[in-house]
């Protein structure tokens, strides 16, 4: 019986990838724009926040995604130190930018949503602080990648940076947290999911996280295709030069 | 291992650095913060703790690269990766060095530094313990922070990039100690969770950081 | 214990440079590595000294019994010639340095900032290095760049009395030191462009 | 469209910045990953693979 490893194998990977990759980002894009559209047009204006809530169907699932991408490159670095997959070192490379972006979704709506609704664009509390905090942890962990030209060199170093960084970030959660306790209401989402949310603007949301969730893995399976391509790129022209 | 220690101090000290530097640097630094944000005594005051923190963070940062940097380039870190001392040792000998250096002046500057800055009495005693629990931890994180980026050609402000983040969670609980010191509120549970992180840096980071090396000596 | 390297294949920016290499050197034996600039031939003793894994084959020798020299020394400016080598003696777990500066003849220099010495005096610095390293089999690399005649005698007496004592030594050298030692010319090993790379490499081309 | 109220600018500028920085992703993700191919396409022709 073939092993999971076995999608470690680049030439494998690219084949499977190729063969999902349209139906995950089909499902993403039916799942982005049902759910975005239901959430703008349909859903009605909160009794406190008025439409500003509409904002959360793009900074919620921004947010869970902007942080399970880190989670993704951990776990993707730890398979990379332990078994020597290359395919993961390079799946955590191409989760990065698309954690970047996130990131960056989830800081400028807060923001834009925190002007009316707290009367500033930023504050100093504690989620706030973290996320900008993980944002640093993201452009560190990419200028690490591009500034290293050894690509096996560049795995290790960055995988070791994750683990670390991982354990900060956490840490500095829990800091900032102690530091300020903040403005933020807290998760909007739980599985008790009366006290957050109403079904109103749950379902919707929900919709959008799968969006969200899907448009991940379609980005991450082409952007580690390409770097899976890079690397063979690589190797054929430094073999050019050997001959 | 003792040795190593001593070498790099000596390094230190002839290059002109050593405590000498550390101490002026820190003086300049406060000399400079009234320039820039006006001399009333009860905003000083207020951000002196602040100021010396980051300059603790800025110094540790500005001398980073003597950590490895120089070693690596004249080939003394090829030649301790290969004698019998572990490279582990290597790292929290030279990480220990780095702080006799930065770390230290910092903490015996403090009081003065503290009375330029219109820092209280009561809270110039938290000040220092503070320093002395929290900055051995910079240190180490600078040495991590080097040991990654020790074969790169402009590793500096990469480095910089990759240790700030790592510094937030010392910075924030040292800068906790001084502002409930100086309130009066409890300070033991925050001092101890800043021991807690100082003494885990310690204990942890020079495996990651000789692992860098090994990696970038290959 | 001698040194044996089986079938070792080394790489240098993730191309294979050296592949096969296999060679054995007994106690009080020395070997000259010789080829052309860009072979491999540093390549190859970083991967004997332990400081880059090989992708392919083993090198068998005792722990702790190698020492390598580099094209650096390794030198500190701001020490002393004496500062600098009872350092490296104190890391290597040993404590005499005369022995070594007299070797090379640097007891007038002992207490010179290693900054104030010429190119040629810091190599013969660098190279006292290996005598207080105790170690037994010595791997150098280029040792007599920038060396006069006279130091390269030194260093060939140097050797010599390594051997004598049971020591090894693989030397990377472009010259004749003066005394009789086995070749190896590792251009014979030189990798195939074609040949495999790394088993990433393998899963495409 | 939906009655955005007083917060029209919030809502519609969130929406925006969003779908810009999203598009911008996609669109360098499919860019490079074609960029790339073609390279290797061509490498690979020349070197008679």
């Amino acid at each position: 019986m073939a092993s999971l490893w076995q999608y470690a194998n680049p030439q494998k990977f690219l084949a499977v990838s190729r063969a999902v990759l349209p139906f995950v980002a089909g499902g993403a894009a039916i799942c982005l724009v049902v759910g975005l559209v239901w959430g703008f047009f349909f859903t009605p204006d909160d009794y406190k926040q008025g439409s500003t809530v509409k904002i959360i169907y793009l900074h919620v699932p921004a947010a869970l995604m902007a942080i399970n991408a880190w989670l993704m490159m951990l776990v993707a670095s730890l398979i990379w130190l332990v078994r020597r997959h290359h395919v993961s070192a390079l799946a955590a490379k191409a989760a990065a930018p698309i954690g970047i972006t996130m990131t960056v979704i989830a800081l400028v709506t807060g923001a834009i949503w925190g002007e009316p609704m707290w009367g500033t664009y930023w504050a100093w509390d504690p989620r706030l602080t973290s996320f900008l905090i993980l944002f640093l942890f993201y452009l560190g962990y990419s200028a690490l990648w591009q500034a290293i030209e050894s690509p096996d060199a560049a795995a290790d170093l960055t995988s070791v940076l994750c683990m670390v960084g991982s354990v900060f970030a956490i840490l500095s959660r829990y800091a900032v947290n102690f530091w300020n306790q903040g403005l933020h209401q807290g998760a909007s989402l739980s599985l008790d999911k009366e006290e957050n949310v109403s079904d109103v603007f749950y379902l919707p949301l929900l919709v959008c996280i799968a969006g969200f969730i899907l448009l991940f893995v379609a980005l991450v399976l082409l952007r580690t295709q390409t770097e899976i391509r890079q690397r063979q790129l690589k190797a054929l022209e430094a073999r050019e030069r050997m001959a | 291992m003792i040795a190593l220690f001593w070498r790099d101090m000596r390094l230190a000290m002839r290059a002109g650095g050593g405590f000498g530097l550390g101490l002026s640097f820190f003086l300049i630094l406060t000399v400079l913060v009234p320039f820039g944000v006006g001399p009333q005594s009860e905003i000083l005051s207020v951000i002196a703790p602040g100021i010396l923190w980051v300059g603790a963070l800025l110094a540790c940062l500005l001398s980073l690269d003597r950590i490895f940097a120089l070693d690596f380039e004249d080939g003394s870190l090829d030649l301790l990766a290969t004698a019998p001392i572990p490279l582990e040792g290597v790292v929290a000998m030279k990480a220990a060095a780095h702080w006799v250096t930065t770390g230290l002046p910092l903490v015996i500057a403090a009081p003065v530094l503290g009375v330029l800055l219109h820092l209280e009495g009561g809270a110039v005693r938290w000040l220092i313990l503070g320093l002395i629990i929290g900055t051995p931890a910079l240190s180490m994180i600078g040495a991590f922070g080097a040991g990654l980026t020790v074969g790169l050609k402009r590793g500096g402000l990469l480095m910089s990039l990759l240790v700030l983040p790592l510094y937030v969670p010392t910075l924030i609980f040292g800068a906790e100690v001084v502002k409930r010191g100086a309130l009066g509120m409890e300070v033991q549970g925050v001092i101890l969770i800043l021991s807690a992180i100082t003494l885990a840096v310690w204990a942890l980071l020079p495996f990651a950081a000789a692992a860098a090396l090994r990696i970038n000596l290959r | 214990m001698g040194l044996r390297v089986d079938n070792l294949t080394v790489e240098r920016g993730g191309l294979a440079v050296l592949e096969g290499v296999s060679f054995e050197v007994a106690a009080g034996e020395a070997l000259f590595l010789r080829g052309p600039n860009g072979i491999g031939k540093t390549t190859l003793l970083r991967c004997l000294a332990g400081l880059q894994p090989p992708l392919a084959g083993e090198v068998h020798a005792a722990p702790d019994s190698i020492a390598y020299g580099a094209h650096s020394d390794g030198l500190k400016a701001t020490l002393s010639v004496e500062e600098n080598l009872s350092f490296w003696a104190k890391v290597f777990g040993q404590g005499e340095i005369e022995a070594a500066l007299d070797a090379f003849e640097l007891q007038p220099l002992r207490r010179r900032y290693a900054q104030a010495l010429s190119a040629g005096q810091k190599r013969r610095l660098g190279l006292a290095r290996m005598l207080v390293t105790g170690r037994p089999i010595w791997v150098l690399d280029e040792p007599t760049v920038s060396l006069d005649v006279a130091s390269v005698g030194l260093f060939a007496d140097a050797v010599r009395r390594h051997l004598d004592q049971g020591g090894m030594a693989v030397i990377a050298t472009h010259i004749d030191l003066g005394f009789e030692a086995r070749e190896l010319d590792v251009s014979a090993f030189r990798a195939k462009p074609a040949a495999v790379q790394d088993e990433f490499d393998e899963a495409f081309l | 469209m939906p009655d955005l109220g007083k917060y029209a600018d919030a809502v519609l500028s969130s929406y925006a910045v969003t779908i810009v920085l999203l598009v911008a992703l996609i669109g360098h993700s499919v860019w490079r990953g074609r960029r790339v191919r073609r390279q290797l396409a061509e490498i690979q022709a020349r070197n008679g693979k």
